[in-house]
């Protein structure tokens, strides 16, 4: 019961109450576009010395250049290809495989249920830094272990989340008429349970994708990550970091970047749990 | 002096990038003979060092790669810290100067019996470990035989079976007797696996050698401590009071506690950074041009390669120039195909530099019959930074050329074990840190059984040519016969080296003593024991 | 302070929210209401009527996102509306308390009784703490909670619900406010709880001499604690008068159908063979059973009530029949043929048999699908329908549960109470079922509402012939629908036998304390009963079997 | 209450042996070998032999692993491949010093989090929350790398204020120690509070939206009050299972605060070790992080298990 004291008419909300959301949208549709379209639109290629390094912005460089003298502006752009697919990827597995096992969970209850929580449990245990520095270290870095580690790692607490969701959910009665309809597990948990587990999932979504961006990026610092010299933000931070010695800001815009995705990311996520009436 | 090849290795917290995070295990000191008078050209040569009197006392802090693993003993000591840390507790018997020529040091002087077979070493008298014991032949058989051996985990193993027997001629007198001739033998002896310890000594966490210092704490992978050994035997050397290594392997960090002025010194400096530090008032920066080279191995036993009009065709499409203005920015010389630095003692210099010319390259590609060609280039950060930048570097320039390059970027875990020197892989990547001799680096290279013939050549008249020049007493013979062994590998020799890179070092304003130093990093490794702390 | 000014006076008052899609709700409209000191009103009206909402106001408080457009309202002659938060933090609990719906909620689980009851007193300095002890004991026990003296040192989970609502009223009390506002208080609770609660409130209203406002959705209930009544619908005021004037002599159409409503009578049926034969049952959770070596049988075509408190393992039952729980021991015999306990391994035809309505059309209704998809499932599943064939039964199905064909398009979110529980009875019937468990079908719903939907049922039951197994709490729905009734307490059948008898003289005494306990629409119900306690001295109801 | 005490420390108990189980044999499968790694060039197939034999690694796994486990009830935790050095003292050291870095971090993160999380619960939906929120999601997003090398180059490189490099030794005294501290646990601070304000704000947004707080306000409570008296002791579990379990991750996280700053802690002795395949060293910090973490996620079970009245008091 949210309460507050009788008075005349609130502020009306503001005109530009939805601004910062549709700047938001654009910035990550701006990216998405970077995601697809990288090759067309970037002016250098990913790897191109064109330059000497940390040149200060000017018309060819519109960002200036990194420490190896390649276009800042084109290494954001691949960056974002890398960075923002990477995380997509990453999110879109542990989702699919954590939410998948979740609702499985959730709607086989019993043992099958019991197995998977105790493993997942096991799993939660350990630290996931330490998990992923082991991991990778068994099976080598590629973009593809890389994926599947850190995808691993998200999906343990995207399964949590979906059980104990989907827990509230399958308590509910029009479960039990689908059960007593005779309903197949996969009907059950596709039409029955994951609808009303989508929103706070969505808003989940956001937060992990953020997360996986970090983790990313932790990785690359310990040179288990995306392995140059291909572009990534979190990387490119790392790689550039040396010029703040310098009193140079170049690596400021890939983490100007970062930030900017996050923010956006969230605002995004906010106003769709709120538009669908913040209701979990 | 161990053979150990330069693998580089990328440490967390360096992330994959510049310089500065590399650990050089196994490193070595290229004995890259620069000719004492003609070297100096190109080098820094910060102060005036030469004027200024030596200061005592001081503490000189260093920051130094190393890891938790770290250890003291010589034979199993790993990355920067090993290296300078053996040169700091220990005397080895044998001295590498500068220059590249040798001088005594444990050993006070040696001789080869006529056939260099033979090799009688007087031990120097009179000198004290830090624990008081005096210095024997009994130590320093000792100290080599621990290399030695079926049971030996030595690094220098392989460097010490050249020697059949070592015998105690007296207290202060050993014999070496050798496999084969060498007339360079000596040269061995200045490596710091080979190291001066008491006889039977094992206590590696606290060392006990006859250097300049004597260490006072050890914490593996953290720092190390030493203080001033007030028995030092050698004259004008080892004048700071207090040497403190702190483990740094982050290489931003290391260049921050540069700035910063928590440390004085600074090896394996990021080409990269080089030029902003040099505009620093705080900081001190000394390019060394030595024998480290990286290399193209172009496998000349399977595949392409085997034809030698696409070797040739592959050393004439590289653009050498821009490699070391972009990647190493300026912090290097072009190579020529062949190991020895401008500045060896055996340099050739008849021998002419191969240009950047992607017309005649498409010449040899039309002898060797082909339009186009296109071939993969496997390389990993496990050989030098940013080896797959300068890999696309060489794609672009050999484009025009109708040749395509594929790099292909290896895993630098394994790169060593599974990659390079396997003769399914046609081009691969490498790093060779260079020799004090011609000979060590061409017997472990380029010869047909060399242990690291990464591009599987084999000619006869170069092997037969070696063993002839590695015997030979007569410096103008032998000089003529490297000319030759460099044309050789030059004109012949699946090898392509795109560039010298120089050991780049940088100093607090306080160091002073500085002195390029061809070999290795920090002087040769011998900082501790050259340099002076002034204010 | 003037003895002459009303002690609350609301003038014009209207309160708007805006909702979160934007748009502007008109929560209540022009109420106007005097109420001296002394005197109940009593608020009633059904949900979404604006009830809480004007309770509220009484304090100077909307709910997040209402605020008012007009109107004011007077607190001993003092506007709240305009006198900022420190005259309203002032007022409130000193001069105006509230006693909220769920007291399990509205205590603070991690502090003891006691020192929630005197905070107010204590906190506003109103007291000393010694002094605002003894005067929560001394409400306790006007209150009639056990042993009041120790009462207060319990943790809010360690009272029942009917303990912590009259522990609620003790805290509203204890500062001797002027007015009390007491937001359905008893509705969470089972009648025999309510009639304790409301007795224990009704005494300590008189004695403490406060005035209230008394918000409840039953009129009857309201008609017992209160002066005058006023009645809302959709925000705005219907008709208001003294309780006498408006049970005996209602002004507006409205007002009589609240009282018409609980009303209706089922009539005698032939007697017809059994469908379902429920053969020594018991059934529970783990090693708990819920109900214990049960017997029960509902005759085709005609409905059998089982009527008890909460916990009384009623609902259990339901589940047992459809399945959802097996059985531990015990048999089902459905139609003459035995019925597997677990429903997994029952054959899709007795699955279609036998279908279930739940209390709560919200938790049994999927928001996200369409009240299309709800009815269309179990056509396809059940009678093989699709395409055009299962878009007219649909269509058909709505008509019969007396719902417009359009509302196949909407979500279960755009439709009304009444409305979703005709989606599941529709659903339910979609299988055509030999039987429905009704689970509590019309307690969630206002009782208009309700009344539409027993008269639903029994008309469908008169059409389709289908028997209904109806779980409730409510006497009226009972007397509206059943043949046969089943009494039960604590897991166990206390009586059993066709409706007429059991529900009238000789009564079963737990029978009887539980139809006693029902308000009824009277003057002075609540009054008998306080007399007839005195008299008796001693627990009104208690559990006395014939010997 | 007992019973679920002694319920969820079995569980730990198993949790950990299962983890132990699992590291071991993770490490086993790291590629390479410390051997061939430690010996560079002179890994001739002899002296690798030699190597493996002298540090007994050419036992068959299963018999090492429960080896191991014998030696770890004893508290002994092996001997690392690389030098042959006691694996237990040296980790008592790191371990001690990283304890101090994450204890110094959270003494500092713990009260700033958790107060401004409950001013921004306070002033939900204004500028202060807004501020707070935003800056709090660029703070989780941004590698906690940045804010290191952001802290070294004003307040080291620039400033001269504190060190960049924090290496402490034993025996060091506490104000010189504070200094060296002082980089490192700005970052730890900045990067671990954001999660904290997220998580405190969120409890507190609940609580503030329960009943009993609806009750309290009407009681004529002031708001801060309201807070004080009402929320805080309600969000008391649930923060305080948040901040345990931010201080399991700041152990753990520290890894990459170490390597940047140089300090001997836990983290950079297992990332050496991993490159160096020092296996030993490897699975011993594995475990002994498992087990901080194990131990930090029961404690969180049991504060909310201590913290609840329902189960503190029975009814």
């Amino acid at each position: 019961m949210s309460l507050s004291d009788a008075t005349a008419r609130p502020a009306a909300p503001s005109r530009l109450a939805g601004l910062p959301v549709a700047l938001a949208a654009l910035f990550c549709l701006a990216c998405l576009v970077c995601v697809i379209g990288a090759d067309w639109i970037a002016p250098y290629g990913e790897a191109d010395l064109v330059a000497m390094p940390w040149q200060a912005p000017d018309l060819a460089h519109p960002l200036g250049t990194d420490q190896l003298g390649r276009d800042m502006l084109s290494r954001i752009i691949f960056g974002a290809r890398t960075s923002i697919g990477l995380s997509l990827a990453i999110v879109t597995l542990a989702f699919a495989v954590g939410g998948a096992l979740g609702l499985a969970a959730v709607t086989l209850g019993g043992w099958a249920d019991a197995v998977i929580s105790r493993i997942v449990d096991l799993f939660m245990a350990l630290p996931p830094l330490v998990l992923a520095l082991l991991a990778l270290s068994v099976s080598g870095t590629s973009l593809v272990t890389l994926t599947l580690t850190a995808a691993f790692i998200a999906s343990l607490r995207v399964f949590r989340l979906t059980r104990s969701l989907g827990i509230d959910i399958a308590a509910r009665d029009f479960v039990d008429v689908a059960r007593l309809r005779r309903d197949s597990t996969a009907r059950i948990m596709w039409r029955e349970i994951l609808p009303n587990a989508a929103i706070p999932l969505i808003s989940e979504f956001g937060l992990r994708f953020v997360f996986a961006f970090l983790f990313v990026a932790s990785l690359s610092f310990l040179g288990l990550g995306v392995q140059p010299p291909m572009a990534d933000w979190g990387g490119m931070v790392r790689e550039n970091v040396g010029a703040l010695n310098y009193g140079r800001l170049t690596p400021l815009v890939p983490a100007g970047f970062i930030a900017l995705l996050a923010i956006s990311v969230n605002l995004i996520g906010d106003w769709l749990v709120a538009r669908r009436g913040g209701g979990r | 002096m161990s053979n150990d090849m330069g693998k580089i290795r990328i440490m967390p917290g360096a992330g994959n990038h510049g310089h500065g995070g590399i650990s050089r295990r196994d490193l070595m000191k290229s004995a890259a003979a620069l000719g004492l008078v003609a070297g100096a050209g190109g080098l820094l040569m910060p102060g005036a060092a030469r004027a200024d009197e030596p200061k005592k006392g001081g503490q000189l802090r260093a920051g130094i790669l190393g890891a938790t693993t770290n250890t003291n003993d010589p034979a199993l000591r790993q990355d920067e810290f090993g290296v300078m840390a053996a040169y700091t507790t220990y005397n080895h018997l044998v001295e590498l100067n500068p220059d590249k020529t040798i001088k005594p040091e444990l050993a006070e002087s040696w001789e080869a019996k006529p056939g260099a077979t033979e090799w009688i070493f007087n031990i120097r008298k009179g000198v004290e470990f830090h624990n008081g014991k005096t210095l024997t032949a009994d130590d320093v058989i000792y100290s080599i035989n621990r290399h030695r051996g079926e049971k030996s985990q030595s690094g220098a193993k392989s460097l010490m079976a050249a020697i059949a027997d070592i015998k105690k001629l007296d207290a202060n007198q050993i014999q070496v007797t050798l496999k084969s001739a060498n007339a360079d033998f000596p040269y061995n002896f200045t490596g710091d696996h080979m190291a001066i310890t008491p006889d039977g000594f094992e206590d590696w966490m606290k060392p006990v050698g006859t250097g300049g210092y004597k260490q006072t704490s050890f914490e593996p992978g953290v720092r190390a401590t030493w203080v001033h050994n007030k028995n030092y035997w050698k004259p004008g050397r080892a004048h700071v009071e207090e040497v403190e290594f702190l483990v740094l392997n982050d290489t931003q960090a290391r260049i921050a506690a540069l700035q910063s002025g928590q440390i004085d010194a600074l090896g394996l400096v990021d080409p990269a950074a080089v030029e902003m530090l040099k505009g620093n008032a705080g900081v001190q920066v000394v390019n060394s041009s030595g024998g480290q080279f990286w290399s193209y191995a172009l496998n000349c036993k399977k595949g392409p390669f085997t034809d030698p009009n696409l070797r040739e065709a592959m050393k004439h499409a590289i653009d050498r120039k821009k490699i070391l203005d972009i990647v190493l920015r300026g912090n290097g010389k072009i190579g020529n195909d062949q190991p020895l630095a401008t500045t060896d003692p055996m340099f050739n210099p008849d021998l002419a530099q191969t240009p950047y010319d992607p017309e005649k390259a498409k010449f040899f590609l039309k002898k060797a019959g082909m339009e186009s060609f296109k071939i993969e280039l496997n390389t990993s950060d496990a050989t030098f930074a940013n080896s797959a930048n300068v890999g696309q570097l060489y794609r672009q320039a050999a484009l025009p050329a109708g040749i395509t390059i594929d790099v292909v970027r290896q895993p630098a875990d394994g790169y060593w074990d599974q990659i390079w020197l396997n003769v399914d892989k046609p081009m691969t990547t490498g790093v060779w840190m260079g020799r004090p001799t011609a000979d060590m680096i061409m017997s472990m290279v380029y010869a047909s059984a060399a242990p690291w013939n990464e591009s599987f050549w084999s000619n006869a008249r170069f092997d037969e040519l070696l063993v002839q020049a590695r015997g030979e007493l007569d410096a103008g013979k032998r000089k003529a016969m490297y000319g030759e062994l460099q044309t050789l590998i030059h004109d012949n020799a699946g090898h392509v080296v795109p560039v010298f890179a120089d050991f780049i070092d940088a100093y607090s304003p306080r160091v002073k003593g500085l002195m390029p130093t061809p070999s290795w990093y920090l002087m040769g490794a011998r900082f501790t024991e050259r340099v002076w702390l002034e204010g | 302070m003037n003895t002459m000014t009303p002690l609350l006076e609301i003038r014009g008052l209207h309160i708007d929210a805006t909702l979160p899609n934007g748009s502007t709700a008109h929560l209540l409209q022009d109420i106007s209401l005097t109420l001296a000191r002394g005197q109940v009103l009593g608020l009633i009206g059904e949900s979404g009527a604006g009830k809480s909402t004007l309770g509220l106001t009484a304090l100077g408080a909307v709910r997040g996102g209402a605020y008012v457009r007009a109107g004011e309202v007077r607190l001993g002659g003092i506007d709240l509306l305009t006198g900022g938060p420190a005259l309203l933090r002032d007022i409130r609990g000193r001069r105006v308390a509230y006693v909220a719906q769920s007291a399990a909620s509205a205590f603070n689980p991690a502090f003891r009784l006691i020192d929630q009851v005197i905070e107010t007193s204590v906190q506003r300095r109103l007291m000393s703490k010694a002094d605002a002890r003894r005067r929560a004991i001394e409400l306790f026990a006007k209150l009639e909670l056990p042993s009041p003296e120790t009462f207060g040192e319990k943790f809010p989970h360690q009272a029942s619900g009917g303990q912590l609502q009259r522990a609620m009223t003790a805290m509203a009390m204890c500062a001797r406010p002027d007015l009390i506002v007491f937001d359905e208080p008893t509705t969470a609770l089972d009648v025999t709880t309510q009639i304790e609660v409301i007795l224990a409130m009704r005494q300590a209203i008189r004695e403490e001499g406060m005035a209230g406002l008394y918000i409840s959705h039953d009129l009857a209930l309201v008609a017992q604690m209160a002066d005058a009544i006023m009645v809302l619908r959709h925000g705005r005021m219907v008709e208001t008068g003294s309780v006498k004037q408006v049970i005996e002599a209602p002004a507006t159409e409205y007002t009589r159908q609240l009282i018409a409503a609980r009303g209706l009578r089922h009539a005698v049926q032939p007697e017809r063979p059994p469908l379902l034969e429920m053969r020594g049952v018991t059934a529970g959770y783990g090693n708990v059973n819920i109900v214990e070596n049960l017997s029960l049988v509902v005759p085709e075509g005609r409905t059998l009530a089982v009527v008890g408190e909460s916990g009384s393992g009623k609902s259990t039952l339901g589940k047992v029949i459809c399945g959802l729980l097996p059985a531990k021991a015990g048999r089902l015999v459905f139609a003459g043929r035995p019925l597997e306990p677990d429903m997994h391994r029952r054959p899709l035809d007795d699955l279609r048999d036998i279908q279930i309505v739940h209390q709560n059309p919200d938790m049994a209704l999927n928001p996200r699908q369409r009240v299309r998809e709800i009815i269309g499932a179990p056509l396809g599943r059940f009678q093989g329908l699709s395409g055009a064939a299962r878009e007219a039964a649909v269509a058909a199905l709505l008509e019969q549960v007396e719902l417009k064909p359009e509302l196949a398009d909407r979500r279960p979110g755009a439709l009304s109470g009444g409305q979703k529980q005709r989606v599941c009875i529709a659903r339910a019937l979609a299988a055509r079922p030999r039987l429905i468990v009704c689970d509590e079908v019309t307690s969630a719903l206002d009782p208009l509402v309700a009344d539409g939907v027993l008269k639903l049922l029994a008309r469908l039951q008169a059409e389709e012939g289908v028997s209904y197994f109806f779980i409730t709490h409510d006497f009226g729905a009972v007397e509206a629908l059943a043949d046969h009734v089943a009494v039960m307490r604590n897991g166990a059948i206390v009586a059993t036998g066709p409706t007429a008898q059991v529900l009238q003289p000789p009564y079963h005494p737990y029978t009887e304390a539980l139809i006693r306990a029902v308000p009824e629409l009277r003057l002075g119900w609540l009054d008998a009963v306080i007399a007839a306690r005195k008299t008796r001295s001693q627990d009104a109801f208690p559990d006395r079997r014939p010997s | 209450m007992l019973v679920i005490l002694a319920k969820r420390l079995a569980m730990g108990i198993v949790l950990v042996l299962m983890a132990s189980a699992l590291l071991f044999f993770a490490g086993e499968l790291l590629p390479g070998d410390f051997a061939t790694k430690l010996l560079g060039s002179s890994a001739t197939p002899e002296t690798v032999e030699a190597l493996r034999r002298s540090r007994g690694v050419d036992a068959p796994a299963l018999a090492r692993y429960l080896q191991w486990l014998g030696g770890l009830f004893r508290g002994d935790l092996g001997t690392s491949l690389t030098n042959g050095r006691e694996i237990a003292p040296l980790i008592a050291t790191r371990l001690k010093n990283t304890l101090i870095l994450a204890g110094a971090a959270a003494l500092i993160a713990v009260p700033l989090a958790v107060g401004l999380g409950t001013l921004a619960a306070i002033f939900r939906n204004r500028l202060f929350d807004r501020a707070i929120l935003v800056l709090s999601m660029v703070t989780v997003a941004t590698p906690e790398f940045f804010f290191a090398y952001m802290a070294i180059a004003v307040f080291a490189v620039n400033l001269h204020w504190v060190p960049s490099i924090s290496i402490i030794t034993a025996g060091m005294s506490f104000e010189r120690m504070l200094p060296l501290l002082a980089l490192p646990v700005l970052t730890l601070v900045i990067t671990s509070c954001a999660h904290m304000i997220r998580m405190t704000r969120a409890s507190i947004v609940s609580v503030m939206d329960s009943d009993y707080v609806g009750t309290a306000l009407l009681k004529g409570l002031p708001e801060w009050k309201v807070v004080v008296r009402h929320v805080l002791p309600n969000v008391m579990s649930p923060i305080a299972a948040v901040v345990v379990l931010n201080l399991a991750d700041l152990v753990v996280g520290l890894i990459i605060v170490e390597a940047i700053f140089a300090y001997p802690g836990m983290g950079q002795l297992m990332v050496d070790s991993v490159s160096k395949q020092d296996i030993t060293v490897v699975q011993a910090c594995g475990l002994i992080f498992a087990a901080t973490y194990i131990l930090l996620n029961m404690i969180a079970d049991l504060l909310a298990i201590a913290l609840n009245p329902r189960l503190r008091y029975a009814r």
